[in-house]
């Protein structure tokens, strides 16, 4: 269910070079069971800004109801939220939408995470809950450069990691496309989560054969499917009136099912 | 005694608060979170006669205190509207008020024909003032005999009360409210959004992809009282304010003005709950300033 | 080379950047601050011919990221502009582009003919948007042949060139920015401010004695925006852009919807020394999208 | 000189109902001369509320570098002004307009203090440095009610403090000029501040034989005299165009310079 509570700051750190890893406590943790689900952040008080922001659920600990979001500080919402510090609040609206499905891929089966960016935190979760079932891992993450990776560790933790950078300054240069043509790697399901460019690469790489499930991005009003702001158009019918809404029926669908 | 209670053409409200158009959907949404019913009324999407994918997106965009909003009247289509979404709502004890859209006068007339038989929608809400389609729209919204007309021939068609929601992106708007009363409107709505722009900094271009778009929020407020205000002492319609509003405080200050009930939009996406919310605080602010009911507060600022 | 310089008709601008008409009066409280020879220009409050005292107080509200303001024009009128005021400012490196208000054809050509003619006044702005006064002002900013033939009357009488402070408040802005170039208008200034209201809900009446006022601030930005971009490509006339500009990236938007030189109003009440700090930072942020000189950035939205 | 700088709070507490008592850190309190004067206070560092807040200086340290302001946390800004916690910085533009005359009151002469709820703060650091001058003062301050009454002790340090609420709870009973009326107070010069009907009321009663000078409120913009929004007539010609402003003529003027 869907709520809205005002969650405790239990620890604020910055991971990488603007990005920050912020550990929140509150009961919604509970209601918290897709990897690749979303909540939607209301950074500031007052009317500055506006609306809320989107951020993925990075990590969640039933026990301790405690949740992870990783975010880039980039616009003036993020880089008002990185200000907060522990023991604050911070509005938060969620769990939203639908993760990535882990029952598509079986105990002893082999999943390719694919992350880019700000689009690496969701992978974290889901890699957790995938190897938890039984599942072998691996990752292959791009970043822009060194400094903007992170998470490297607890993700060799869970399985193979394979890092690109943009400027070549750490792993392979170039993108997460040049690791996958560089790498032989074999596995039943592809989970991937960053910019559509990226995702569209993967699509037309490995839609044919393998089951391959994309979480979108898509600029946000009210994050429970009212507004129609995050509307795509259906593969099916790519310029008729069908659609689906990335904040409810996604952010995560299946690889063919709408127009990236 | 419900202190809250307004009479309204066509609605018996418990309480003056609705959802704005547009910021509701259909309400399916926000039925999972509250119970509907505790809602003045509900004033669901715009629906035309054909369903609409509406523009491409980014079709909304941030703004100091508002947002922008470029979904140009997607939505399922009238029949749909009438065969699954309008029958959904019936479980709740709350009138809809039906929000009509189109490119031309016979499309304003089929859907509010036909969608003013619904059993649940007991009035309508003309919207001859979407910023954000190309045909249609905005001339029906800024040229005063065309609204006009189209009142009156959406008046002829319907068999509930007309609400005319006007546009606040005219040079003279007491005029638009005159003509739209001459045209036979039981009602008005105001105000719909303005018409704003942002650009990416990035790419120097517009963010949303229809480029210009509606400007909502608690920014236009101001820009809606002074208009409220204006029209209430020129005509006899009762108006549903609208424009930023996001408290008690707020809806009380749409009172004074000249409203008679109002909506609330684009405060539902920053915090959900936030029509219960009012409601519950309005009857505590009556207290508070010393107000027996709601409706005294009407037109409180020149009475 | 200075990548902030740009040349307008009757300006040479070291920098884009200048204070709006009204919010900064005749400059002597900022000189007091910071070298008002680092400002591009300073538009100075509006003169009229005789003096005056304008509305009553209170004349400013709060609403949100805005605020309402009636002065009403208050000057010491055309004389005491001329023998004090302007040379004043003559101690500064720095064009002075003055306002000019009247109720009357004769008001404005009366003082567009002698304020054109100090030294200092490189350039008139036509204030034909002021809201708060009751006669003149908002018609010769509404309707478009009134506005055309006023622009014409004062460019004959003026020995600098003449720019035309556009409302916001018209259904129609590009109509009115094509006459008013036809009119001999040298540029444009825009937008003034949105007419709006706030009510006290203690007493139920407007805050501002006046009722209504002008809205300004960051709350109307996007309605700026939108509009120049869209006056920008119906006239070849330049643009000053001003609404709720408050950082050197809000002046980049301004130069992509089409302004070619922008000004600060509002800004300047919350951080006295925003100028000085935008003309600044300006140079840095070309740097960071990649621009040689401000003037690539010109209506780079449509371009 | 008008300077703007981001002060340090040293310590917040609410002194009585609603009423906060702000002591700040700054260079500026340097600058603080005349006791009556004020600071344009910007309450959040973003948009939310957009303007300043006049707020008088109560106290100044200039030893400490430290100033103190008492205010009424009543509307949108001044609430969030009173969460502000030791440690945390607050926007301050000042020192702004023209206090109280010192000068007009000799050493061994009386000067009388009248206050009006919020309007009492000023006159703390005005009687102290009165009171530094030889001068004796008396101080009469209404309140709406007892639970709104602050720095009485303070005060009666200084000299003989009488106070007045509306509703009786404490002191008199009614306004200050109950108290004007009922107590035979000799004295040289009267400093007031308060809401206008009691500035009004003095004006009436002392104008004639006494030095009256008075503390005004307008709503302001700017707050450094550029934007005519707090502008007020003069006395010798009420309907014509001669004025002052406020916020830099003033927020003090003589009784009978301006119309009330
Ligand atoms: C489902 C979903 C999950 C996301 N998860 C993460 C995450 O885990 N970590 C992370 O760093 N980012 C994530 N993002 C992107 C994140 O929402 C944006 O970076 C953020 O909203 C930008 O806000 P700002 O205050 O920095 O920028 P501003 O420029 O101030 O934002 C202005 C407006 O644009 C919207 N906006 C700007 N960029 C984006 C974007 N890329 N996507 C959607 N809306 C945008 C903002 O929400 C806001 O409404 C996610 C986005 C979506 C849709
Ligand atoms: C020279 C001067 C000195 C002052 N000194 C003090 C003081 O020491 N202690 C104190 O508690 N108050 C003082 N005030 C009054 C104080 O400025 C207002 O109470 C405060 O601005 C209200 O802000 P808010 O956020 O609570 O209200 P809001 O309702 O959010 O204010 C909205 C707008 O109205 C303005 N406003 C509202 N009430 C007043 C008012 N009474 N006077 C001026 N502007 C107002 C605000 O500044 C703001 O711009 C002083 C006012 C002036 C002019
Ligand atoms: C996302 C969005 C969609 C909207 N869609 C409609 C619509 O379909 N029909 C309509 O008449 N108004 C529509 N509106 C306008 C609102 O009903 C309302 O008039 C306006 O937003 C001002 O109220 P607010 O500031 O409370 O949002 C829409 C507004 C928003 C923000
Ligand atoms: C207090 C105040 C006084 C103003 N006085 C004038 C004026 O005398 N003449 C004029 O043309 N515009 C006047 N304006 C409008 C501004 O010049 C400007 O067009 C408007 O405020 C939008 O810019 P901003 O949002 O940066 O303030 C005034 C604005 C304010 C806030
Ligand atoms: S964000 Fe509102 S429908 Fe998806
Ligand atoms: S507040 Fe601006 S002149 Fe006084």
């Amino acid at each position: 269910m869907i709520r809205n509570e005002l969650c405790t700051v239990i620890s604020h750190h910055e991971i990488a070079e603007n990005i920050y890893e912020l550990i929140l406590c509150g009961e919604l943790a509970s209601e918290m069971t897709e990897p690749g689900q979303f909540v939607h952040v209301k950074v500031s008080s007052g009317l500055d800004p506006l609306l809320r922001r989107p951020i993925s659920i990075a990590n969640i600990d039933h026990e301790k109801k405690e949740f992870t979001l990783i975010y880039r500080a980039e616009g003036r919402g993020t880089t008002i939220l990185s200000k907060k510090m522990p023991g604050d609040e911070v509005d938060i609206l969620g769990p939203l939408g639908h993760g990535f499905p882990l029952e598509e891929t079986e105990a002893g089966e082999t999943a390719l995470l694919v992350g880019g960016g700000i689009g690496v935190p969701p992978l974290y979760e889901l890699s957790k809950q995938l190897v938890a079932r039984g599942v072998r891992v691996f990752h292959v993450f791009g970043f822009q450069t060194k400094s903007a990776t992170f998470y490297e560790e607890a993700f060799k933790q869970l399985g193979p990691t394979f890092i690109a950078t943009v400027d070549g300054s750490y792993g392979t240069c170039g993108l997460v496309t040049d690791v996958l043509d560089s790498e032989v790697l074999s596995f039943d399901t592809i989970y991937s989560c960053g910019p559509t460019p990226m995702l569209r690469a993967i699509e037309e790489k490995y839609a044919a054969d393998k089951k391959v499930f994309l979480s979108l991005e898509e600029r946000m009003g009210c994050g429970i499917g009212a507004c129609f702001a995050c509307v795509c158009h259906t593969a099916e019918n790519p310029n008729g009136f069908t659609y689906k809404k990335v904040c409810t029926d996604g952010p995560v669908f299946r690889a063919g099912e709408v127009v990236l | 005694m419900n202190r809250l209670a307004v009479n309204l053409p066509g609605l018996k409200l418990k309480n003056p608060i609705m959802p704005a158009s547009g910021c509701f959907g259909f309400g399916k949404e926000f039925g999972q979170l509250y119970d509907l019913s505790e809602l003045g009324a509900i004033m669901i999407k715009a629906t035309t006669v054909e369903p609409r994918f509406g523009n491409p997106t980014p079709r909304v965009a941030e703004t100091s205190a508002g947002m922008l909003n470029a979904i140009g009247l997607q939505n399922p289509g009238l029949d749909k509207v009438l065969s699954e979404e309008l029958p959904w709502l019936e479980q709740f004890d709350v009138p809809i008020i039906a929000n009509v859209a189109g490119s031309t006068e016979e499309d304003y007339v089929e859907v509010a024909r036909r969608i003013s038989k619904a059993p649940n929608v007991h009035a309508l809400e003309l919207n001859i003032s979407c910023p954000n389609v190309k045909t249609g729209g905005i001339a029906f919204g800024t040229i005063p005999e065309v609204a006009k007309s189209l009142t009156a021939k959406v008046k002829e068609a319907s068999s509930v009360p007309v609400y005319v929601k006007l546009s606040p992106n005219v040079t003279n708007i007491v005029e638009m409210a005159k003509e739209v009363e001459a045209g036979g409107a039981d009602g008005l709505t105001m105000i719909n959004t303005l018409l704003g722009m942002r650009l990416d900094l990035k790419t120097g271009k517009p963010i949303l992809a229809n480029r210009t778009g509606g400007l909502s929020g608690p920014a236009i407020k101001p820009v809606a009282i002074r208009m409220i205000y204006e029209v209430s002492q020129a005509v006899s319609l009762p108006i549903i304010g609208m424009g930023g509003i996001e408290s008690a405080e707020d809806v009380l200050e749409y009172f004074f003005a000249g409203a008679s009930a109002v909506a609330v939009g684009t405060a539902n996406f920053v915090d959900p709950f936030v029509c219960p919310k009012i409601i519950k605080d309005l009857t505590e602010l009556l207290d508070k300033y010393g107000f027996e009911h709601i409706s005294e507060c009407i037109g409180r600022s020149w009475k």
